[in-house]
């Protein structure tokens, strides 16, 4: 696979995964995951392995985002940290 | 047919888990009956399965899922191997599966309300992943049944009250970082021999030990297994855990889960790895964990000591007997192993001896404290027997299983010569009799008068407490079933520790 | 805390960052897991074993079956387990409103009909990947999670009670437990075949074909046996979770 | 030579099976008395049986069941053991005699128990005293710990715990402290062998330094010998109903522990052994200090029966010290002394016992006179001190002659010295309260109401072990044979 | 894109730059998981930790020039209709190694089962102590709770 690419995605998850862990509001948090994951399924995806990008399109961009946003909307939603 | 033993012993409880989903919340005493029966069956296989390995010249059953033979000289599907110590500890996790089933019949409708069929399918997966731990030979199938435990269990604990739902999320953060610590060395060593069978991974290890990322693979398995079995400084999740959890679970959990993990990690330092490498002066730390478990030896007798919550109490001695076993397996004897092997049952049979035997007491009297005991030998003389019987193993007097155990555990401490783990040994026997004598005279000698008959509500375990004119035969013959082990397992320690001495590869 | 965490995170994390320096390159053909003979085995021979080209769907369902097996299991359990934990049983007397079909549908008009529109496109999309996962990526897994989102969608558009009516929780429980069945339970078949448990040649004489393509067939029954599970139990964990376990007005 | 036999076997069940009788008759009394005295007898009808086999040089040896590897459960009758066995099962059966009167004068609670629990501790004792090895011992030695544990806390007061405390406290924890990894070391040293020889099994293959420790491990261990400075547990046990301390703590326990060390020195190390490593004479010296310690306490004491505990503390130590000396004569003293002492210090229990029945009296203060209301039980309560502070014409003089004889065969003059301080001082601590409760004039409390000596059942048993202490002076030829059989001295 | 053209990145940093990263995400996470206040936060540690283990595993299986692990059409008539043996047609260094991408598929699923598992509980926590913070739930439990 074309290694540029390969690189700028990594460092796109790294900024992901901290803006995800600092943001205050936990519905952006969620989001910003959700953002974090697309990026894994495309890295995968560049890997050649479809299968495995597809399941992480499919749960962890998909379903886990889904129900981390209900859990966020049935409890709270600013955390302190 | 008997060569499908080893599958059926998984599969029983699996299908039992199925059925009794179908059969739906309301039908509880099908859904408790299916249990039982599954659980029976399962545990005459498991049995089978160590006539069948005696019957057998090599000592060890091999069954390979989807009839992939090995070609091009790899395993390329999934194996079982099951050797002696495995099918004894197999035997263990489903036999005690089966007890606390019987245990479990009048009381589980108190504690659960309208959950019970959730929670006899939990607990019969849960008894799978178990017995899939022990008996695979696939390094990261290993892993998927590890986080089948380790996912049960947590639904399991948290169906407790509120302090069991924030010590089950405890437990969830923990667990994960530990098995993934495993996945983690596990990939380490698929980078450097690029396979998964456990056979395979160190037939091809041998002539590349001492590379660093194998020494690094060892120390994060390790790692993530100290961390599941609660091994001292990583022991902080366990208490709450298992005290607040429904005592139909804690009694069933706490003998199981750290005795299987400790035998994964006696699988990973003997047969994953080898005994040369571990042991050997390249890896200094062999004397630092030693020296780690007499700490958490003495520690958790201190902790177990100052309790005055009956459960936890017997959860800071799990982290003590934990300590032992880990530095039997460390002292690098053949004593030392036999006698943590041999460990892996004594304490899975006292354990679950002394839980159940705490559980029907805390359902009596409504009291978590240890106040609950006093003057009780006069009301229940039968379960006070049997928790002396567990007491007096904890302590280690002869015939018990408790007695033997530490008696292998010191020969190997004094044929290596490290005589600051005997005296740990020894201290924690003496601040054990402590504890369990001061419950003992208290329940012998004590009068009802001196406490004040006022007892906490009961919100660990759901239910009111029962009139104390009423305990449920079901209980009495579990615990008493269990008390015997204790004897049994002590009388017949010989056979065992032969047994097992065939199973241990020579060091 | 945060400054034990951070000392501890730090020696770990330098610990392992040295050791990547003993690690063959990224993407170096020659390292043991590229070399290994096991997946050379698996990329060489599964078309002659099993007849399936897409050798990680072969690996997944048939080399390691067992695995696959458990991963459901664990699916299962996930589902079982949210439900013990969370739900609220206190509608036992009470029954549900019946109010006519579509009026309690919540949501505005458009969405709810693009959803009508849209839902079962995604619906025959995801039986095309559970049913084509031999030839093409997906499988069982990935079409069962599409099918529970479709229902997961249908919910969101049209509120949980409408969804409720297509998959209520004990159709989603009974669903998925016939799932893991049809898994095991193919496994049992073989053993009765004389096989080993999951050795789907010994099923040669049910099926059409030869004993590889007896694999690939039973290959296709077990994702969809991984399908019934995924599907139901994705539904119920959402439906749990936007709703505290009540069940009743979502999100 | 050794032969098998099942008589160690049975003779260790019969009490054992006296236990279900005793609590599926407890609505009778008299049945449940009846099966105890069955047992008692039968019990000791197999140890006399025994005994022609054992002088003729026989070792009667019974051994089931590997336990451990290399170990297996086994009996083996030799002089020592027949000799212990024989004093304990001939003084079980008065002693319940006097249990029954005891119990039923002061209408105990829970009789059955006491009783069920008295039949437990028997048949630990002998099993102590048939044991094989060590395991065996250790067994038995831990049996005896708790099924006595009830019997010491009976009233169940406070007292009773702090005592029972004590008294569980100090067993169980030397026990597991030293003894067990002392024996896990011999086991590792002599390689998986642990049965008693005359040579010793750890004969050769331990060095002095390892030698020192375990012997210490083994000898502070049983602490039912109530050696010091672990012996505060004798005195604090005497809340117990006077037969127990009577049995108990003037013949089985505290005997338990002497024959204990006896063995560790006989069968574990083997005399000669130890003489070569020559790391005995340490517990000479602890002996001979806990003998003029416990002596000079006793003299302090006024409560009757802690008095007597604390000069049985000073004569166990002259057990232990006999032992220590390694000479024949030595140890054959120390082996009479078991039986001897046993006859005396039972006696003057009883009698202390049916003072408190038929006076309610505790303290030595207030006896003076009494002889006078009770002449028979002071007569005994005369002989059985006799025969602890060693004076004719009773058994204790045969023993301690052995002893005396023994130090100055080893040549130890010190310790010779310790002998004769050691007499005077329990001469000083017995003859007052023989001399006053005969010779002074009664104080007028004695004389309120006409309480006159104590019931029969009571005042026999105590006749009787007082006759066989005078009895066993005139033809010791029984024990000196039985004793020639371990050290080899002959008559 | 010219200076990344240059030998440099091709001979030090990209061989070894996935491992680099997996180890940076899974020490974010776990420093999340340890000290994290927030509930949630934890959670959402705990699966980027979860992530960075699948990274690691997936650049296991990645090949210089290697395709998707899925034989095309023409190499599959190959082999099945034309009988060619399959290890003339199947040049093994063309395709990804699939063992990795089938251990991550079930680790992704074990992973999204835990979270929603951990979801559950702390929705639960929630209901009975109603916070997700870690200190405010403590302080809630110190005064009262028998342990």
């Amino acid at each position: 696979m074309i290694w540029q690419f390969d690189i700028i995605i990594l460092i796109f998850m790294v900024v992901a995964a901290l803006i995800a862990l600092r943001v205050k509001d936990l519905l952006g948090a969620t989001l910003v995951f959700g953002i974090y994951s697309f990026l894994i399924c495309l890295l995968w995806a560049g890997m050649g392995a479809v299968d495995v990008a597809f399941t992480e399109a499919a749960v962890g961009a998909g379903v886990s985002t889904v129900i981390m946003i209900a859990t966020v909307f049935s409890t709270a939603r600013r955390s302190k940290d | 047919m008997t060569e499908h033993y080893t599958v059926l012993i998984l599969l029983m409880p699996l299908f039992g888990a199925l059925v009794t989903t179908l059969l739906g919340r309301e039908r509880q005493n099908a859904c408790w009956l299916t249990a039982l029966i599954c659980m029976a069956t399962s545990s005459l296989f498991a049995i089978g399965n160590i006539g069948r390995i005696l019957a057998s010249g090599s000592g060890e059953l091999r069954y390979r899922m989807g009839g992939w033979q090995e070609s091009r000289g790899y395993e390329v599907g999934i194996e079982l191997r099951v050797d002696m110590l495995a099918a004894l500890v197999v035997a263990m996790v489903v036999l005690v599966g089966f007890v606390n089933m019987i245990f479990s019949k009048t009381r589980v409708a108190g504690e659960m309300k309208d959950k019970v069929s959730f929670f006899y399918t939990l607990k019969q997966l849960l008894i799978v992943g178990l017995c899939g731990i022990v008996m695979t030979n696939d390094a990261f199938n290993l892993y998927v049944l590890i986080e089948i435990t380790s996912l049960t269990s947590y639904a399991l604990i948290a169906m407790g009250n509120r302090r069991a739902a924030l010590s089950s999320f405890n437990y969830v953060i923990m667990g994960t970082i530990g098995a993934s610590f495993y996945l983690l060395g596990v990939g380490y060593l698929y980078i450097k021999t690029g396979t998964l069978n456990i056979d395979d991974i160190s037939l091809r290890m041998q002539h590349q030990y001492g590379e660093p990322s194998l020494m690094i693979a060892f120390a994060l398995i390790m790692l993530g297994i100290w961390i599941k079995m609660a091994f001292f400084p990583l022991h902080g999740w366990l208490p709450n855990a298992y005290s607040y959890a429904p005592s139909m679970v804690g009694s069933f959990m706490a003998p199981l889960m750290t005795k299987v993990m400790v035998y994964v990690m006696l699988r990973v330092m003997l047969w994953l790895f080898e005994g040369e490498y571990v042991y050997s002066g390249r890896l200094v730390w062999g004397e630092l964990i030693v020296w780690m478990a007499i700490i958490a030896i003495v520690a958790g007798s201190f902790l177990a000591l100052a309790c005055t919550d009956i459960k936890k109490m017997l959860t800071y001695l799990i982290v003590a007997e934990v300590g032992y076993m880990v530095g039997g397996a460390w002292l690098a004897d053949g004593a030392g192993i036999t006698g943590s092997m041999y460990h892996i049952l004594s304490d899975a049979a006292m354990t679950f001896c002394l839980f159940l035997a705490a559980s029907i007491v805390i359902l009596r009297t409504g009291d978590h404290r240890l106040t609950a005991f006093t003057g009780l030998f006069r009301r229940m003389p039968l379960t006070m027997t049997g928790f002396t019987i567990g007491a007096l193993s904890m302590v280690g007097l002869p015939p018990t299983c408790g007695f033997f155990s530490k008696w292998y555990l010191i020969s190997g401490g004094i044929d290596v010569g490290h005589w600051s783990y005997v005296a740990a040994l020894l201290f924690s026997s003496l601040v054990n009799a402590v504890i369990f004598f001061r419950i003992i005279e208290r329940a012998y000698l004590g009068k009802l008068e001196e406490v004040g008959n006022e007892s906490l509500p009961l919100d660990a375990d759901g239910g009111p407490p029962m009139t104390l004119d009423r305990v449920p035969y079901s209980m009495l013959l579990s615990l008493l079933i269990a008390s015997g082990s204790v004897l049994l397992v002590g009388i017949y320690n010989e056979t065992l520790v032969g047994w097992l001495k065939a199973a241990i590869p020579s060091l | 805390m945060k400054l034990f965490g951070f000392i501890a995170v730090f020696i770990v994390g330098s610990v392992l960052l040295v050791m990547t320096m003993d690690f063959p390159g990224w993407g170096d053909t020659s390292s043991p897991a590229s070399q290994g003979q096991v997946s050379s085995f698996y990329i060489e021979e599964t078309i002659n074993e099993t007849k399936v080209p897409n050798m990680v769907t072969a690996v997944l369902a048939d080399f390691r079956g067992y695995d696959t097996m458990f991963e459901t299991v664990v699916i299962f359990i996930a589902g079982i387990g949210i439900i013990a934990v969370l739900r609220t049983f206190s509608d036992h007397s009470s029954p549900a409103p019946d109010e006519p079909e579509e009026d309690n549908e919540g949501g505005d008009l458009i969405i709810r009909s693009t959803c009508h529109l849209v839902v079962p496109l995604i619906q025959l999309f995801a039986l095309y990947v559970v049913a084509h996962g031999h030839h093409s990526p997906g499988g069982g897994f990935q079409g069962g999670v599409m099918l529970g989102t479709s229902y997961i969608l249908f919910a969101l558009a049209c509120g949980l009670p409408a969804a409720k009516k297509r998959m209520g929780e004990r159709r989603a429980i009974i669903i998925a437990a016939v799932g893991i069945i049809i898994y095991a339970g193919w496994g049992v078949a073989c053993l009765l075949f004389g096989g080993n448990f999951l050795d789907y040649s010994s099923l040669d004489p049910l099926l059409p074909g030869d004993a590889q393509m007896a694999r690939s067939h039973s290959m296709l029954a077990v994702e969809i046996g991984v399908a019934f599970t995924v599907t139901a139990i994705m539904f119920a964990i959402y439906s749990n979770l936007a709703t505290r376990g009540r069940l009743e007005k979502g999100l | 030579m050794i032969e098998e036999s099942f008589l160690p076997l049975i003779t260790w069940m019969v009490s054992l099976l006296a236990v279900p009788a005793i609590l599926l008759l407890r609505r009778n009394p008299n049945a449940r008395e009846t099966s105890t005295f069955v047992a008692a007898f039968a019990k000791l009808g197999l140890v006399a049986a025994m005994v022609p086999m054992v002088l003729d040089g026989r070792v009667l040896r019974f051994s089931f069941g590997e336990i451990l590897p290399g170990i297996p459960l086994e009996f083996r009758v030799d002089g020592l053991g027949i000799l212990f066995a024989l004093v304990a099962s001939s003084l079980w059966i008065l002693t319940t005699l006097y249990a029954v009167g005891y119990m039923r004068g002061l209408k105990e609670h829970d009789q059955t128990r006491f009783f069920a629990c008295f039949a437990v501790s028997i048949s630990a004792t002998i099993g102590v005293a048939f044991a094989g090895n060590l395991f065996t011992l250790y067994l038995f030695y831990e049996m005896l710990s708790l099924s006595t544990y009830p019997l010491v806390t009976h009233h169940g007061d406070k007292e009773a715990r702090s005592g029972g405390r004590t008294y569980l406290s100090h067993l169980l924890g030397t026990s597991v402290a030293f003894v067990l990894p002392a024996m896990i070391y011999c086991w590792v040293r002599s390689g998986g062998d642990m049965s008693f020889t005359d040579g010793g099994f750890l004969a050769g293959k331990i060095g002095a330094g390892d030698g020192l420790i375990v012997l210490l491990a083994f000898t502070l261990g049983f602490a039912k010998s109530g050696l010091m400075p672990f012996h505060s547990w004798l005195p604090n046990a005497m809340v117990a109903p006077t037969p127990v301390s009577a049995l108990l703590h003037a013949v089985a326990v505290v005997k338990v522990g002497v024959f204990c060390v006896i063995r560790v020195f006989t069968g574990v190390f083997g005399t000669d052994f130890l003489g070569e490593l020559d790391v005995a004479t340490t517990v000479s010296w602890i002996a001979a200090f806990t003998v003029i310690t416990s002596s000079l306490i006793a003299l302090s004491q006024d409560n009757l029966k802690r008095r007597l505990a604390f000069s049985t503390i000073g004569q166990l130590g002259y057990i232990i010290l006999g032992v220590s000396l390694l000479s024949p004569l030595g140890v054959t003293g120390s082996i009479l002394h078991i039986a001897m002492h046993a006859f005396g210090k039972i006696t003057l229990f009883f009698c202390a016992g049916a003072i408190y029945v038929a006076m309610h009296k505790k303290y030595v203060s207030e006896l003076v006179g009494i002889g006078r209301k009770m002449p028979i039980t002071m007569t005994a309560f005369a002989i059985g001190s006799l025969s602890v502070i060693g004076l004719p014409v009773t058994g204790g003089l045969v023993s301690k002659w052995y002893l005396v004889m023994g130090t100055a065969e080893s040549g130890q003059i010190a310790l010779l010295v310790v002998f004769l301080i050691s007499s005077i001082l329990n001469a000083c601590y017995f003859l007052p309260i023989v001399y006053r409760a005969f010779l002074c004039r009664p104080e007028e409390s004695l004389y309120d109401g006409d309480r006159q000596e104590a019931p029969l059942a009571c005042l026999v048993p105590l006749c009787i072990t007082a006759a066989l202490s005078v009895f066993s002076f005139f033809n010791p030829n029984l024990f000196l044979k039985l004793a020639g059989l371990i050290t080899g001295v002959q008559y | 894109m010219e200076f990344l053209a240059t030998g440099f990145f091709e001979e030090y940093i990209v061989p070894k730059f996935n491992y680099w990263i997996y180890v940076i995400l899974m020490m974010i996470g776990l420093f999340a998981m340890i000290t994290k206040n927030n509930l949630i936060k934890k959670l959402i540690g705990m699966a980027i930790f979860q992530t960075a283990i699948i990274l690691f595993y997936v650049s296991i299986g990645v090949k210089a020039e290697s395709g998707i692990p899925i034989l095309g059409h023409e190499q599959h008539h190959a082999i099945v209709e034309e009988g060619q043996p399959s290890s003339e047609v199947i040049k093994k260094d063309k395709f990804a190694n699939p063992l990795p991408h089938v251990l991550m598929l079930t680790a992704i699923v074990v992973g999204v089962s835990t979270l929603g598992l951990a979801l559950a509980i702390s929705q639960r926590i929630y209901r009975s102590f109603d916070t997700l913070e870690e200190d405010e739930i403590l302080d809630q439990l110190r005064p009262g709770g028998h342990d």
